[in-house]
């Protein structure tokens, strides 16, 4: 009956676990994937720039970022890439059993992902070895950082289709209609707050700048407090603007206040960062990048959760409804038609048109509604029509188990009619 | 919040996406559950019609009302209705704003120091009972005077002025026919107006009567004209002093001079009796009074050329079944008398009673009295005699001459009781305000035609504290009974049914709307002698004083009574496209000579009289003949004619002096002429030499079940305006007033141009044409305006930006744009049709052939899994019309009327070298 | 001094985002998707429980333009005998008694200017949830589909229903 | 000489450009704050009034049944018109290395880019539901709408969006090394703003190789706009099937016609300017009689387009085509029709004498005549063809009211504020072309 592309029947609570499960996973790897991008943009920047005037304090800082970002690869695939298919899964449940894409759909985002951690640790490896990289590896991490940017793209799609449930038959119609304004926005918000993380994490150096050997080396520090600052308030000033457009492109269906304490969240804590990096006195001495990394985490945090609420008030309410609809009962009285069409036919049909406008409301054959099972109380009739009638016509409280039935609004030769319907229907069994 | 007053406080753009992110303003709308079921086969949403009758005029149309939610949004003729037959005219049309119009009354109203203040109605009856008893002891007079009541009505009125003791007077209307009545008094010895059955008729003589605007049943006449010509041998020679539409209508018109109408007649009377044959015998005696003459006589009396004269003769002895219909200008005038007897006698010579002038079913004017009646009460009223006087349903202080002293004596009078909708000059001077409820509200019937009972129904219940004429008058019976139908008036009416038409006859009328009875034929017999000393003693006639004003009926006010509506003042007169405000009526030679030009202002002025105007050249009409309609007077200096005691409608020995001011009247036509430019084509194929086979850029639209087209017959067209009033009732068209037309917005999308060639006047209805290659879609860059699959040039109201485009680039200038938000004054937004929408400020909006209607067809057909059929429904132009001008259906049904029309000889299209390829084909010459 | 320009202007600039957010909110909350209404009328016990299909009520869904609200009658049917003592049915039953039709909040309101006939849709074979969503799980009535253009074209796409503008604009 | 010599000679005739140039972007005095005022006001009359047009619909302005269209299209397609010798002046003369062109060209390229910006304005103003303007936009919706391809408006949109967008980059390209030579000659944040937009320009040889070749490519990209803009903005009419819009000549008409306008605004702008500024060793009389040839050139090119106008509708046998030009010489709009002849065909003329070319105050005279000339050429076209169309019955004659007037005026205001506030805030010459040609 439902339409295709209407996500099958979920029941709550699965649903409810599977919303879970999918934050939780995009907790993990949000954060870390975008990160990496950042990071590993900025190092192979500062790469560049350092070749080119002869400056090995941004080679260094180049270095040091990317080392920091994919810290220990394997901490990276478990928390980067392992969640995916926790992501995938829950998508694949959530948008109604079968997905709404072809698997390659699924598959290609994945591939990059492993594409990416691969190139961008060669890239690594390489610029361990010697600042002055030759342009292999070079190449190797630009293509790393396109495939985790073309990845985390992709993700972002699915998540537009997460909270616009309405438009899925027309995706399974034409790919194209996945293209969402909202998935744009989120992943510039992404973008945004991944840059001012990791904006955090490259301030968090100056420990290490200091703690390094053969003493501190001030124009590495302000090197990397620009490169940090930079980074960071970059991401502080684009997402409040952001989090705005977010809330315009998100589908009505899919707000509720929630969302919009969350997203109200953001901002603020964005002001926070900059209140750190800018407006704070004696910034020179203090160590900001603990802080505004974190803060930058709990920005993340808030905004996947308007998402998860988002996810679910779209699909409050949206799955194939245990009620009867109206074109089935109206297929349904077709068959009845044919069945009953016997004997004194007219009167039966009057007597079912009567049931069904009438009594039908309170009154199952086969079923404890309102009024009893007809097919217990009728027959203790015995086929007396006159009985019926009487009781019909004015009826009295039977069974305590029940409320008394209200007298029916229905004339002298309907009541005959429903009668006879009922006795027939039940005498010759359903 | 309004998304333009967001952007009005921003003052720029910016912010609006924002809000149009969000759902529809008035999604937080309340809606309500009924208390109970709606009765059987009303359901919420959807129309249905109820029968009634249209009492806009005397005529008793009759109507259909289309019912959206408990109130009429729309009024349609009853096809087989015996007077109408499903036609209805553009005051019909427009009635709907009577129905809604916002200064009804609403309350009863008593004059208390001068004011009149509101009362309940059980203090109005209590007033009106003391004083009637105050008057009979004070032996006054207490008088009724109600404009023209039949059936029912009427006799309840005589009923309760029997039981009242008040007298009932003559009724008052401004077009009485008294001249007509009086000449068949005086031959017949049967004082009213004949039916007249044109349709039988092969050729039709009217003399000033005015068929197509006011006179008796304009759209009886009307449809009988065109089924006369659609039967195809038909003529209709028109005379008339000045320049009517009923004389731009027929095939050929003669401009006789005022008041020489008679001596034509006596003339054509002679040649009638001495040359038709059978014989007919024609009383000498009688004969003497219409004194012989020649053709040249004639010619030079009346100013008509000699051969035409003969002409007019020759066709009327040869004539098969001739038919002469005097009256109006015609009759209304010293000399009337004569002209009338002379056209009755011809009909009769000519032996067209009765089965062309029918007495049998004559048009129940006997109980409207003549101005002299008018000046009887004046005087009586005058001198003090009067104790209650009612006025019901009449506004005589508008209509009758200030020498009467009609407003002054009703001060007289001991109390004034006034019954109406309006607070008009007459209701206005009473003491006593009694509203009644509008005929739409009202139960009730009519008998136009003797022998027609047409019914009146309430199809809503009264919007105000108001009482329905019969309940009104009951009431004044002392009995008040509950509001509404309940009761009273209703169940009297019932039970006179009952008695009269039996039950199943009571039955039908409330079905049908109407029921026409049998009656037995009354013959006439003519006694010449009583009429031969009727007209000796009735004396000389005087001559009229030349330049002569003419007082013309209006199509689209009557009498002046339909003036206060005001869809009636957005739709141009047809013959002059003036919207709003009076103006003068001037020939060509006269304004050439004077030097004056449209929108001059002029004072007219007679002895006794004087009035500024601004002046229209009206082509057609004859020297020394000026032309103001009788809506523009108020209380006009007309004489009474002592012979008939009817009215002269013409003011004598006017003279016009230009004041140098211009004065703003709208005039829609932007050209009166066709500049050559072939819209109405002569020969049909004008260009049609210039036709070649074109090629577009763009595929051809290819149209798969639908192709609506219209098919508009010029012949049959009179430029009557119906469609028009339809076209606005029906699409929620906004009036606009005054200072918009000035500047020439007027938001009409169904326009009648006038073209005059050569004396002559053609008119062209101009609708949205339906192009097949329409130059407005292509140039609209949001696709607001767009072909359909159905071959409609459709507008998404809601999608327009108001580039206006579209509308610059269409060259039949069918478009029009919403320049402000249009407002429906309370209560007048009750009539807006829901099925189409009302459009903003900003919009473009323009005729889609009734869209919503197409759509509920189909909605019809594909329930039934069937295609639309020819006829099953049509558009609101073309319902509305009288003649059948307006032919819609589908072009790809080959059996359709439209696909016939369109593939005639007669057909062309608008334009046609443009290479639009519209769909609305228009016909033109006598049938080949 | 410069300092505390930039300070202003920082806190302008993130005091104007958290505002327009609010505004959003405003704006959304005005139509609001799950109104209270009148009398609490629970769907979830009518169409869940007992399983009255939805035309019984919405009598002119199948058959008219407006699914239409039942007449109190209707509701009187049933309820002059049962669970007559319960708040919300005291309510409808002075309602129906003092003869004043109830005032529903609209929960789906489509815009004047459009055209839409629920009979054309149930003969086309459309269930009800399909788009009213799951109403008998609902305990007040919740629009879980914004009647927005595109999520109208979008299902007359897929369906292949007519696309024809004129079809639903007036 | 020595070269040391010379070059300490050059050194100080560069000191002087410098001091010269830069000078202009001193203090302001009174009179040019009295200006800027009186500007900024009447821009500021502009808004008010089309958020009165707005709040209560556009039957505040005197467009009527059937003219649709009048001074606001009259405007757009005017300031469109000016922007065009901008471009012409800098773009096309740069490739023919035209040497006078160093002292026109940034003051027609900031002419330009105003002058779109006040014309990108009207398409909005004369909407009439300019709150859902965003319907002409194309960008993916989700009413999943498109706009229509097929309508010579949106071809607008593309045009004058694409050109406002060169000439911006364009303008900006040229300003580069002069921000960087401004820089040094302020203080405060001026200095930061500047050095910002230099993008750290230093002057090397390389930068300088990069930089030349980047404008030649920016003046070659531009040069085609020329033609193409103001061709599309003609087929706003010329695609209709309005007797007298409906002509194939009507693109290299408007394109002229643009070139005319423009220069003469040029003119306009560059006298005072001059004057004010004192730039007289850099603007000369010479400069001033070559663009006088140009105006020249513009308006023969004119004047044979009106010719044919006329004599197509002449020899034509279309009736409609032939009442809309009898029309327009005879009718109701004969006046402003016999002035635009005059201003645009037979003052110019005069130029063929050379005094008068080279005098700056005559010259001053004779562009705003043009100016208005050009102005009432587009208002002609528009309301004079509108109103008397094909049927008869719906001519009709249209009155501006005070609104579109003031919006109109005001436009001009907002145009003058802008243009004042380059001349302080922005180097007025190019330095650097200067220098390069001393």
């Amino acid at each position: 009956m439902a339409p295709p592309g209407t996500p099958q029947a979920l029941s709550p609570d699965t649903f409810l676990v599977l919303r879970f499960l999918l934050t939780a996973s995009l907790l993990f790897c949000l954060p870390l994937l975008g990160i990496v991008i950042a990071g590993s943009a900025a190092s192979l920047i500062l790469n560049v720039s350092g070749r080119e005037n002869r400056d090995d304090r941004s080679l260094r800082l180049s270095r040091e970022s990317i080392e920091a970002v994919t810290g220990n690869r394997w901490v990276l695939l478990l928390f980067g890439i392992l969640p995916y298919p926790a992501i995938v899964y829950s998508c694949q449940r959530i948008l109604g059993g079968q997905s709404p894409l072809p698997a390659f759909a699924w598959v290609v985002p994945f591939g990059a992902l492993l594409a990416g951690c691969l190139l961008l640790s060669l890239y690594r490896s390489a610029i361990q070895k010697t600042a002055e990289l030759p342009p292999a590896p070079f190449r190797a991490g630009a293509a790393g950082l396109l495939a985790m940017v073309s990845a985390a793209g992709l993700l972002f799609l699915l998540l537009g289709a997460l909270v616009n449930p309405a438009k899925l038959p027309l995706i399974r119609s034409n790919l194209v209609f996945l293209l969402s304004w909202n998935s744009l926005v989120g992943f510039l918000l992404f973008l945004a707050l991944s840059f001012g993380l990791t904006g955090g994490i490259i301030l968090r150096f100056l420990a290490r700048a200091n703690a390094k050997a053969g003493g501190r080396d001030p124009d590495y520090e302000t090197r990397v407090r620009a490169a940090g600052t930079t980074l960071s308030l970059i991401g502080a000033l684009a997402v409040p603007a952001l989090v705005v457009l977010d809330l315009i492109s998100l589908p009505a269906t899919g707000m509720s206040t929630e969302v919009f304490i969350m997203a109200a969240s953001v901002p603020i804590l964005a002001l926070a960062v900059f209140a750190l990096l800018c407006l704070l006195p004696g910034k020179e001495e203090s160590r900001p990048g603990d802080r505004v990394s974190a803060l930058f985490v709990l920005m993340f945090l808030a905004v996947i959760l308007c998402y998860q609420t988002a996810v679910a008030n779209a699909f409050q309410g949206i799955s194939a409804p245990p009620g009867p609809l109206a074109a089935e009962t109206v297929s349904k009285e077709g068959k009845a038609a044919g069945k009953t069409a016997s004997g004194d036919a007219a009167a039966l049909e009057k007597g079912k048109k009567v049931f069904d406008t009438v009594c039908s409301v309170c009154h199952r054959f086969d079923a404890k509604v309102v009024g009893p099972p007809l097919n217990e109380v009728v027959p203790k009739y015995k086929g007396d029509v006159a009985k019926l009638k009487t009781f019909i016509g004015n009826p009295v409280k039977v069974n305590p188990a029940y409320p008394a039935m209200p007298k029916p609004a229905i004339k002298e030769d309907e009541v005959d009619a429903v009668a006879r319907y009922l006795l027939s229907k039940v005498k010759t069994g359903k | 919040m309004k998304r333009r007053d967001f952007l009005w406080l921003l003052g720029v753009i910016s912010g609006s996406t924002v809000m149009s992110a969000c759902g529809s303003p008035n999604r937080s709308a309340k809606f309500t559950s009924y208390l109970l079921p709606p009765e059987e086969g009303i359901v919420p949403g959807e129309a249905s019609f109820h029968p009634s009758t249209c009492t806009e005029c005397p005529a008793g149309c009759g109507v259909l009302a289309r019912v959206r939610e408990g109130r009429p949004v729309k009024l349609e003729g009853i096809p087989g209705h015996p007077v109408s037959d499903g036609g209805l005219c553009v005051r019909g049309q427009s009635s709907l704003y009577r129905l809604y119009h916002p200064e009804r009354l609403r309350t009863p109203m008593a004059r208390d120091g001068g004011k009149l203040r509101p009362i309940p109605w059980e203090e109005a009856f209590s007033r009106v009972a003391e004083s009637l008893k105050g008057s009979r002891e004070k032996g006054r007079k207490n008088l009724f005077l109600s404009g023209r009541t039949t059936g029912s009505l009427s006799r309840l009125a005589d009923a309760a002025c029997e039981r009242l003791g008040i007298e009932r007077l003559p009724e008052y209307e401004v077009y009485s026919h008294t001249g007509v009545k009086e000449a068949n008094a005086l031959l017949f010895g049967e004082r009213d107006v004949p039916r007249y059955r044109i349709e039988e008729s092969d050729f039709l003589l009217t003399v000033g009567a005015d068929l197509i605007e006011t006179y008796v049943s304009p759209v009886a006449y009307t449809r009988s004209i065109s089924s006369a010509r659609a039967g195809g041998e038909f003529l209709w020679y028109h005379v008339e002093p000045h320049m009517s539409l009923t004389g731009a209508n027929a095939d050929r018109r003669f401009t006789v001079a005022p008041g020489a109408e008679r001596i034509l007649l006596s003339f054509l009377l002679r040649e009638v009796v001495g040359r038709r044959t059978p014989k007919s015998g024609l009383p000498g005696e009688l004969l003497a009074a219409f004194p012989e003459t020649t053709a040249e006589k004639v010619s030079r009396e009346t100013g008509i050329p000699t051969e035409a004269v003969a002409e007019i003769a020759d066709r009327l002895v040869a004539a098969k079944r001739p038919l002469l219909i005097a009256g109006g200008v015609g009759t209304e005038q010293p000399g009337g008398l004569e002209t009338a007897s002379a056209a009755a006698l011809i009909q009769y010579a000519a032996g067209a009673i009765p089965e062309r002038v029918d007495f049998t079913r004559s048009e129940n004017y006997r109980n409207v009295g003549t101005l002299q009646d008018m000046e009887g009460m004046s005087a009586r009223m005058g001198r003090g005699e009067a104790g209650v006087v009612f006025l019901f349903r009449t506004n005589p202080v508008f209509s009758l001459p200030p020498r009467l002293a009609f407003r002054e004596n009703l001060k007289k009078a001991q109390l004034t009781v006034g019954m109406g909708e309006f607070l008009d000059e007459t209701v206005r001077e009473a003491d006593l305000v009694l509203p009644l409820s509008h005929s739409l509200e009202s139960w009730g019937d009519v008998e136009p035609r003797r022998g027609v009972v047409s019914l009146l129904q309430p199809v809503l219940p009264p919007l105000y504290d108001t009482l329905t004429d019969g309940d009104a008058i009951l009431s004044l019976l002392g009995n008040l009974p509950g509001k509404g139908s309940a009761g009273g008036y209703r169940d009297l009416l019932a039970a006179a049914w009952e008695k009269r038409l039996g039950e199943a006859g009571r039955r039908r009328l409330l079905e049908k709307g109407y029921i026409e009875e049998t009656l037995p034929s009354r013959p006439v017999s003519l006694d010449g002698r009583r009429a031969a000393n009727g007209l000796r003693d009735a004396g000389p006639v005087e001559k009229p004083v030349k330049p002569v004003l003419i007082l013309a009926p209006s199509i689209r006010t009557f009498d002046g009574r339909s003036r206060n509506l005001p869809l009636l003042s957005e739709i141009p007169d047809p013959l002059t496209t003036i919207t709003y405000g009076p103006w003068i009526s001037v020939s060509p030679e006269t304004a050439a000579r004077a030097g004056l030009q449209d929108r001059d202002g002029v004072t007219a002025a007679s002895a006794d009289w004087k009035a500024a105007l601004p002046v229209k050249v009206q082509p057609g009409l004859p020297d020394g003949v000026f032309v103001v309609y009788r809506d523009a007077l108020p209380s006009p200096p007309v004489r009474t004619d002592r012979r008939t005691g009817g009215a002269v409608d013409r003011i004598e020995g006017v003279g016009i002096t230009k004041t140098g001011k211009k004065a703003e009247i709208p005039i829609l036509s932007g050209s009166f002429s066709q500049q050559g430019r072939g819209l109405i084509p002569d020969p049909v194929h004008l260009d049609s030499e210039r036709r070649h086979k074109r090629w577009t850029l763009y595929p051809e639209h290819e149209h798969k079940v639908y192709r609506w087209a219209m098919a508009v017959d010029l012949e049959r067209c009179n430029g009557c305006a119906a469609c028009v009033a339809a076209c606005h009732v029906e699409n929620n068209v906004p009036v606009v007033g005054a200072g918009d037309h000035l500047k020439g917005r007027e938001m009409s999308w169904l326009r009648i141009e006038p073209f005059y060639e050569k004396g002559e006047v053609e008119f062209l209805p101009m609708l949205c044409q339906q192009c097949d290659n329409a130059p407005c879609e292509s140039v609209c860059p949001v696709f607001a305006a767009y072909h359909n699959p159905e071959g409609l040039n459709v507008q998404v109201y809601n999608r327009c930006v108001g580039t206006r485009y579209c509308s610059n680039n269409c060259p039949y200038k069918v478009r029009r744009f919403n320049w402000w938000q249009h407002h429906w004054p309370e209560p007048s937004d009750r009539m807006v049709n829901p099925d189409v929408q009302v459009r903003e400020v900003g919009m473009m909006e323009k005729c889609t052939f009734c869209i919503q209607r197409i759509r509920s067809a189909k909605d019809k057909a594909r329930d039934e899994g069937r295609k639309v059929r020819d006829g099953e429904f049509t558009t609101a132009c073309a319902q509305s019309c009288p003649t059948g001008a307006l032919t819609f259906g589908n072009m790809l049904d080959k059996e359709s009327g439209v696909y016939r029309l369109a593939h005639s000889a007669r057909a062309y299209r608008v334009f046609e070298s443009l290479g639009t390829e519209s769909s609305v084909h228009y016909l033109r010459g006598r049938k080949p | 001094m410069k300092k505390t320009l930039v300070a202003i202007a920082a806190i302008g600039y993130f005091g104007l985002s958290v505002l327009l957010v609010a505004g959003l909110w405003y704006l959304w909350h005005r139509t609001d998707p799950a109104p209270a209404q009148p009398i609490a009328f629970p769907h979830t016990v009518h169409a869940g429980q007992l399983q009255i299909p939805c035309t019984h009520c919405h009598a002119y869904a199948d058959r008219a333009r407006s699914a239409g609200a039942p007449p109190l009658s209707t509701c009187m049917g049933c309820h002059s005998t049962i669970a007559t003592e319960r708040e919300e049915i005291r309510k409808l039953t002075r309602h129906y008694e003092e003869k004043r039709p109830v005032q529903w909040v609209r929960v789906y309101a489509l815009p004047d200017f459009i055209y839409f006939s629920h009979k054309r849709h149930i003969k086309a074979g459309l269930a009800c949830a399909t788009c009213h969503g799951d109403v008998a799980g609902m305990k007040r009535v919740r629009r879980v589909n914004e009647l927005v253009m595109g999520w109208c074209v979008s299902c007359h796409r897929v369906r292949g229903a007519s696309r024809d503008c004129a079809t639903c604009h007036k | 000489m020595s070269t040391g010599e010379g070059a300490r000679g050059n050194a100080e005739k560069y000191a002087k450009v410098d001091r010269d140039v830069l000078a202009a972007m001193k203090r302001p005095g009174r009179a040019y704050l009295a200006g800027l005022a009186f500007a900024l006001l009447l821009a500021v009359v502009l808004h008010v009034l089309w958020a009165y047009q707005v709040r209560s619909g556009l039957g505040v302005v005197g467009k009527m049944h059937p003219v649709m269209w009048a001074l606001y299209i009259t405007n757009f397609v005017f300031w469109v018109g000016i922007a065009h010798s901008g471009t012409l002046i800098s773009a096309v003369l740069f490739l023919f290395r035209a040497r006078y062109r160093t002292s026109f060209n940034r003051a027609a390229e900031a002419m330009t880019v105003f002058a779109l910006m006040v014309a990108g304005l009207f398409p909005l103003i004369h909407l009439g539901r300019s709150w859902v303007f965003y319907y002409l936009l194309p960008y993916p919706n989700q009413r999943q709408l498109w706009v229509n391809f097929r309508s010579p408006l949106v071809w607008d949109v593309f045009a004058v969006g694409t050109y406002f967008t060169v000439s911006l980059v364009f303008f900006y390209v040229g300003m580069i090394p002069d921000f960087a030579a401004a820089k040094q000659h302020v203080l405060g944040i001026r200095k930061k703003i500047y050095t910002a937009l230099s993008l750290g320009w230093q002057g090397t040889q390389k930068e300088w190789r990069h930089y030349n070749m980047l404008y030649l490519f920016l003046a070659a990209f531009a040069t085609p706009l020329v033609a193409s803009v103001h061709s599309v903005v003609s087929w706003d009419f010329a695609m209709s099937i309005v007797p007298g819009w409906h002509t194939t000549i009507f693109a290299p008409y408007f394109v002229a016609g643009a070139i005319l306008s423009g220069t003469a605004m040029v003119i306009t702008l560059v006298v005072p300017m001059r004057k004010y500024l004192s730039l007289h060793d850099y603007i000369t009389d010479g400069h001033f009689e070559s663009i006088a040839k140009i105006l020249l050139l513009t308006s023969l090119i004119v004047t044979y387009a009106y010719i044919v106008e006329f004599g197509l509708a002449w020899y034509g046998e279309n009736i409609f085509e032939r009442e809309t030009f009898r029309y327009r010489l005879l009718g109701d709009y004969r006046y402003f029709t016999w002035t635009m002849l005059f201003c645009n065909s037979v003052v110019p003329l005069t130029l063929f004498a050379r005094g008068l070319r080279r005098n700056t105050a005559y010259l001053f005279v004779v562009s705003i005549l043009v100016n208005i000339g050009m102005w009432l050429e587009r208002f002609v076209i528009i309301v004079t063809s509108l109103s008397h169309d094909y049927d008869p019955y719906a001519w009709g004659l249209y009155k501006p009211t005070f609104v579109c007037l003031g919006v109109d005026i005001g436009s001009f205001g907002l145009f003058f504020t802008l243009y004042l506030l380059f001349v302080k805030n922005l180097p007025v010459l190019s330095i650097s072309e200067i220098k390069e040609h001393l």
